[in-house]
């Protein structure tokens, strides 16, 4: 029976409409309760703002960053961001810590919780190497994650599409999220995967599929209807055809606008555009490219079906990683760089290329604008999701310097100033005066990722919400963050206070416990028709007999790779 | 002037790692300040004091100090790492990554250097007074810029990997060189005065001069004519034409 | 006489299927040994069979000659195991790993018998 | 009796998954569909000798000791050395991998796999250029064109051909064998130059060379290529070339061949520019023909526990990383370790000599189920189950998918999970004293 009693916090929990008001937490057993015994521990916020354990909805932090890894001896050794990157040795508490982009296991788990984040959603886990995504998961101290499976260039997915099969399709998906223990539906330029396969890419949502007699359209379509049926918690997680590429904004709308007539299972979007801001360019070349933020927000602004996150960019280097892999060929042939490719057989794909971000490009300036003006552009922040896409837009432990960039204007006038001019000439930031609140930041940093993942335990700090809760050094009140935006990135560096399910986890900014964390998963194979499901067993199986080099026991993700399960069963929803 | 004198006490087989070595750590500390250095040895943390004899003449600032190091420093590494002014002279072998990412002041190996010295190097000078091994002014594993700036003159011969990623600075082998010199040179210059293997593969600019053989000839040069340098006249190499690099590779 | 060659070191399936049985007199048989094209042996006036020492800068070792006619001339494989590694270049060249292949070797014929596993390591190894 | 489907192979990183074992009264009584290099290492287990019990060295001779007695002493070794050296962890499982990454970091050692004799030049090139892999099945439905460069799948890898690559017929190679072109590249005609259908012959040590003049090909730069390059004529350098750009998917699989020889890592830096200017062209990718079938699981832990894929010295806290200084080789070459660990692998058959002279001075604990050539120079044997027979636990295949290892049979043998873990509890009990 651990008890914890938090007084006189500046609470900012907008899943309850409290907006840094001055408030006591009692923690009981890991949970938020009504009140605790006089034996309680007691820490003294002093009016500090105090927020949910925040949730990064969308990064990059198992799985293909080990191949980011071993790419970048040289990002261990980097370190722009003091506390937060680099070597560090061990402790008695925590283990050695190495990197920058793709720091190892332990590094994420300390560092992210330092920054008062506690729950970490893995934007990709190939089927096929499934195990290796929870191997690291496990490995990560302190936060609980989850993972995204991919299904986008799919042979059997796109094979139920063309045949219009959509019952076998969502059995299909049951399956693949329990053989994964998967958290949702990924798609990564669909259709454009499979293309790779032989060296081809697709160029808008209506090309046809190489082999598969099947359109990305038809994917994205009966994805989503197929996620519905589920009642999965979140609705399809798109990155769109065309990433990166000078006039991508039209796909990236039409992929939008055949969402429209989706009918959401649950209360929350039926789509979600994964880092738009490298969706959002305008222009037929590189020479002419620009920002089409506004395009996108004035079409985001009249829509109630979809969210979407950041993709901020940070100036320096990061790492791309995508399951993309036409892009990161491009990506790597454009920039001279080194090229990791990883396709998966029958599957999907992955790229993973080094990238340097420089205030002195003009294109990598547009792009770093680009993610605040969507943010900014968009007025409702339920919509927007706070990611720089880590890391390749740029390392999580760059995300103060984000949102300080989203709560000062002048902050951001500051960093225009420098740019190239015709950098400026083809971004709309520069006209922009909102700055974020701090509620509005933690809707973007908690609340909308409870409510768009279907999280009701995470994101807030009502009654039976896990007790996962970050209190920085900054007195709400006192601080124009718009002015002071320098204070307000260094106090949001390093929490005074991480807990986690109740454990204190970091003080005054040190890690001074390491908890495991938990691995959610879905389990929707109850939405499936004992029948349907038989039928399409076969069908996997004959897939497994004649293409896959794995038997399908050996492929599917069992037990032992979750030592700390949280189950959603979609049934019971 | 600051004359610090290092004496080897007894050598070592576990490495010790003394990167606190460098006249910018130096400067203006007495022989007892310096005694309380803590370097590593091994897994376990020692002082500069257990490991040498320290004798210091004067005090001044970095560019005016002088270390003498003396005794058989094989195993002792990164002397000298990241000094920005100053002179250290070694009076015998060392051990890897002499000098590395050093950007000032001047360093002279009275001896043999092992793998890695001036590695990363931005400025400043080293002179290796017998043979050095493997990567000399190289970058270090997964960067893709390595030395940058400054000079190393080596006096014997150099292995393998000389001078790889280099994007600045001059390497002079008054020796021969070994296999695969000047990998990706992006601005580096480069003259061995003996002969090379494999020279120069992937060099996007800069300039690498063979006075003596190359063997093996990599088939990524095209021949361009001759051009003189310091007099003579050379075979000129450009390439390499697989990444439509502008290097110059000069050759007998 | 003496034959000037290269020596290649690596896996074979024999070897491989002792990997886990060294103590067993066949290990011994499958990796002391020496593969040779038969001109070679010819040349050596060796037979399959008879002993060869190999010599490199890096130390000698007495193999059974063995015949196989995808080796070049000029081009002798050892597979890997106690007896090849106490002549490859251990040398790391800087990249961590030794040089396995591509040793220059002398081969002459010999009297001297090859040691089994155990007497190997003993008469290497213990000073 | 008790019949196992679908268990996978402990033997090399091909990492069949597909045999059938039957076992009787907790004895295996059939293995179906191993190579022979599997069968005789599952079949082993109970067929060839053992160490029966954990032995100490006293008087030069190894006698007889109890798990917890050999346990103390190497915890000992361990806390007193100032750097010690951890080898090898490459046929056992990722879980004993991590123990062991841990263990190194606690007692401050540098820890390296059996890639440092094998593939680690491999993992170099990569930290140059990446790697444009694939995993196994794309080459199985898609290649037209396999090439093995520098291995020898006949012997090292007998059932990739039939599973993977040469025979494997898929979704768009439903011929099979007679719809692939089967290049191989080797100094010498191997049993699988002779069952391909083109085999170039290069001369030792010109690999770079000759990836380097495929490459100008590629590019239209033929003027640059002389008439021979490494033995090969300018000739055969342009049809390969040729064969790789018409080619509909080709894979390159490469092996010591490049690793082991002059260029080392520069080889496979080589290939990998190569694919990185054909794939404008044609699909291309490479996937390395590793050893140890968990080698390339090491390589993983590591690489998301450390940061660094192997070679990965903790002596000063944190992890440094550097091969050619902190590989196991470099070490023992310098003899710059005063202590060493080796687990499940064989430094003694496989290091080269000036390195095993440094093994045989200082003080070895080996971990391990077989008496080997590294147990003539152990001072401390542990012996261990055989992983993926006694034990269970995952494994990465040589293109990176990871897979469960099945336990057949039960053993008194601790895993070698649980020996590091046992020796990691010892060295913290014994800190904690000091």
């Amino acid at each position: 029976m651990s008890e914890l009693i938090i007084k006189n916090a500046a609470v900012c929990d907008p899943l309850n409409g409290i907006n840094c008001e001055k408030m006591d937490i009692a923690v009981k057993d890991g949970k938020i309760v009504e009140s605790v015994s006089s034996n309680a521990d007691t820490i003294d916020a002093k009016g500090k703002l105090t927020m949910a354990g925040a949730i990064d909805g969308h990064t990059h932090c198992a799985g293909k960053i080990n191949v980011g890894r071993l790419m970048s001896p040289h990002d261990m050794r980097m370190n722009p961001v003091n506390g937060l990157s680099g070597l560090q040795p061990a402790t008695s508490v925590t283990r050695a810590q190495a990197g920058y982009n793709t720091p190892n296991t332990f590094a994420l788990g300390y560092r992210y919780s330092k920054l008062g984040y506690t729950t970490l959603s893995e934007a990709a886990i190939s089927m096929m190497a499934a195990k290796h995504t929870h191997e690291e998961f496990e490995s990560i101290p302190i936060l609980d994650k989850w993972g995204l499976t991919l299904f986008g260039n799919n042979w059997q997915v796109m094979n139920y599409v063309r045949d219009e099969e959509p019952e076998k399709l969502a059995a299909y998906l049951a399956w693949g999220l329990r053989a994964t223990r998967g958290f949702g539906i990924k798609v990564v330029n669909p259709g454009g995967g499979e293309a790779w396969g032989w060296g081809k890419n697709v160029t808008s949502i209506d090309d046809e599929v190489p082999d598969f007699d099947v359109t990305p359209r038809e994917i994205l379509v009966e994805l989503a209807k197929a996620n519905e049926d589920l009642n999965l918690p979140h609705s399809i997680h798109v990155h769109c055809n065309n990433l990166g590429k000078p006039g991508n904004y039209e796909t990236t709308l039409d992929t939008m606008k055949i969402m429209e007539g989706i009918k959401a299972a649950r209360d929350r979007q039926v789509l979600h555009l994964a880092h738009l801001q490298f969706h959002a360019y305008a222009g037929n070349s590189w020479r002419e490219f620009e920002s089409a933020s506004t395009q996108l927000a004035d079409y985001i602004n009249t829509k109630d079906h979809l969210t979407f996150d950041m993709g901020q960019v940070i100036f320096g280097p990061a790492m791309t990683m995508t399951a993309d892999g036409p892009l990161e060929y491009s990506n790597a042939r454009m920039l001279h760089s080194k090229w990791s490719n990883k396709d998966v057989e029958l599957e999907d794909g992955a790229g993973v290329v080094p990238i340097v971000y420089s205030p002195k490009s003009f294109v990598n300036s547009v792009q770093w604008a680009i993610g605040l003006e969507l943010a900014l552009l968009v007025d409702d922040p339920w919509k927007v999701m706070f990611t720089t896409d880590s890391p390749n837009g740029g390392s999580f432990v760059n995300y103060p310097e984000a949102y300080s960039l989203l709560m000062s204007a002048k902050k951001r006038e500051q960093i225009i100033e420098t740019l190239p001019e015709l950098a400026i000439d083809r971004m709309v930031l520069p006209g922009i005066d909102r700055e974020l609140s701090f509620y509005e930041l933690a809707v973007m940093t908690r609340a909308l990722q409870s409510k768009m993942f279907s999280v009701d335990t995470i994101g807030h700090l009502g009654i039976g919400a896990n007790a996962d809760i970050a209190i920085y050094d900054i007195i709400p009140d006192k601080i124009d963050a718009g002015i002071e935006h320098e204070k307000v990135k260094q106090a949001l560096s390093a929490t005074s206070y991480t807990i986690k399910s109740g454990n204190l986890v970091v003080q005054d900014g040190e890690i001074v416990s390491s908890p495991r964390g938990k691995t959610y998963w879905v389990n929707a194979s109850g939405r499936v028709p004992s029948e349907i499901n038989e039928v399409t067993l076969k069908d996997i199986q004959n897939n497994f007999r004649k293409y896959y080099t794995v038997a399908m026991s050996n492929y599917v993700v069992d037990d032992h790779y979750l030592p700390n399960p949280i189950e959603i069963n979609t049934q019971e929803a | 002037m600051q004359k610090v004198t290092l004496t080897l006490r007894e050598k070592n087989r576990i490495p010790i790692v003394a990167d606190s070595i460098t006249p910018d750590n130096f400067a203006g500390l007495s022989d007892r300040d310096i005694e309380q250095i803590p370097v590593w040895h091994g897994n376990s943390q020692v002082f500069l004091g257990d490991i040498f004899e320290v004798v210091v003449d004067g005090s001044d600032t970095a560019e005016n100090v002088v270390i003498e190091i003396n005794g058989d420093v094989s195993r002792i590494k990164r002397i000298g790492q990241g000094m920005t002014a100053g002179e250290i002279i070694i009076n015998g072998n060392v051990d890897m990554h002499c000098g590395c990412t050093m950007s000032g002041g001047k360093i002279t190996v009275n001896g043999h250097a092992d793998n890695w010295i001036g590695c990363d190097m931005r400025g400043g000078e080293i002179e290796v007074n017998g043979n050095a091994k493997y990567y000399v002014g190289s970058g270090y594993r997964g960067d893709t810029t390595g030395m940058t700036g400054g000079k190393i003159t080596i006096n014997g011969n150099v292995l393998d990997f000389l001078a790889e990623h280099m994007s600045g600075g001059e390497i002079h082998v008054k020796g021969d060189a070994g296999l695969l010199l000047g990998l990706a040179n992006n601005g580096g210059t480069i003259i061995v005065d003996g002969d090379a293997t494999m020279a120069a593969g992937e060099m996007k600019k800069g300039l690498i001069v063979i006075k003596g053989t190359v063997h093996e000839m990599l088939p990524v040069y095209r021949e361009d004519g001759t051009e003189e340098f310091n007099g003579e006249t050379y075979r000129k190499f450009t390439g390499d034409v697989n990444i439509r690099g502008k290097g110059t590779l000069l050759i007998k | 006489m003496k034959l000037e060659t290269k020596l290649i070191t690596g896996r074979t399936a024999y070897q491989g299927s002792y990997l886990e049985n060294k103590t067993n007199p066949k290990y011994f048989e499958e990796c002391a040994c020496c593969e040779m094209n038969p001109e070679d042996l010819n040349k050596l006036g060796v037979s399959v069979g008879e002993n060869l020492n190999v010599k490199t800068a890096f130390g000698e070792v007495v193999v059974k000659a063995r015949e196989n006619d995808g080796n070049p001339e000029g081009i002798i494989f050892i597979p890997m195991g106690p007896w090849s590694n106490a002549i490859v270049n251990p040398d790391t060249g800087g990249c961590g790993t030794p040089g396995f292949k591509g040793i220059p070797a002398e081969v002459e014929k010999t009297d001297k018998e090859p040691l089994d596993m155990i007497s190997f390591m003993r008469t290497y190894y213990y000073q | 009796m008790n019949v196992i489907t679908d268990a996978i192979c402990p033997f090399c990183g091909s990492l069949c998954d597909d045999l059938t074992i039957k076992v009787e009264n907790n004895k295996i009584t059939d293995i179906q569909r191993a190579c022979v290099l599997g069968h005789n290492k599952i079949a082993g287990v109970t067929d060839h000798a053992r160490i029966e019990a954990p032995l100490v060295r006293k008087d030069g001779e190894l006698v007889e000791t109890t798990y917890e007695d050999a346990i103390e002493r190497a915890a000992e070794i361990l806390v007193n050395s100032k750097r010690a050296l951890s080898y090898g962890w490459s046929s056992t499982s990722c879980e004993a991998v991590s123990k062991a990454i841990e263990l190194a970091e606690e007692t401050g050692s540098v820890i390296d796999s059996c890639a440092n004799v094998c593939h680690g030049p491999t993992t170099l090139a990569v930290h140059e250029k990446g790697s444009p892999a694939a995993s196994l099945g794309q080459v199985k439905n898609r290649a037209d064109l396999v090439i093995f460069w520098g291995c020898n799948p006949v012997h090292a890898h007998p059932r990739h051909m039939s599973r993977y690559s040469m025979y494997a017929k898929g979704f768009f190679t439903k011929k099979g064998r007679k719809g692939r072109h089967i290049a191989v590249v080797d100094v010498r005609e191997t049993d699988t130059a002779k069952i391909a259908d083109t085999y170039v012959q290069v001369d030792p040590g010109c690999d770079f060379m000759l990836l380097q003049a495929i490459r100008s090909a590629i590019n239209d730069n033929e003027d640059v290529i002389p008439e021979i390059v490494g033995g090969v004529p300018k000739e055969t350098i342009l049809e390969l070339a040729t064969m790789m750009k018409e080619a509909r998917f080709s894979c390159v699989f490469y092996g010591m061949g490049t690793t082991q020889t002059r260029s080392k890592y520069k080889n496979g830096d080589a290939v990998s520019s190569l694919l990185y200017d054909l794939n404008q062209y044609s699909k291309s990718v490479m996937i390395p023909m590793r050893g140890h079938y968990n080698v390339t699981g090491f390589g993983q832990v590591c690489n998301w526990e450390t940061g660094y894929p192997n070679a990965v010295d903790f002596t000063r806290k944190f992890a440094y990383y550097n091969p050619g200084e902190t590989g196991a080789s470099d070490t023992l070459l310098r003899g710059d370790v005063d202590a060493a660990l080796v687990a499940a692998a064989d430094p003694g058959s496989h290091f080269a000599q000036e390195a095993v002279k440094c093994l045989a001075k200082i003080p070895l604990i080996q971990i391990d189920p077989y008496h080997n050539p590294t147990t003539e120079l152990a001072d401390i044997v542990i012996p261990a189950a055989v992983v993926g027979v006694e034990a269970e636990g995952t494994a990465y295949r040589m293109d990176s998918i990871p897979l469960r290892m099945k336990k057949f049979i039960d053993t008194d043998f601790k895993s070698d999970e649980q020996i590091v873990t046992d020796i990691l509890e010892k060295v913290r009990e014994l800190k904690r004293g000091a």
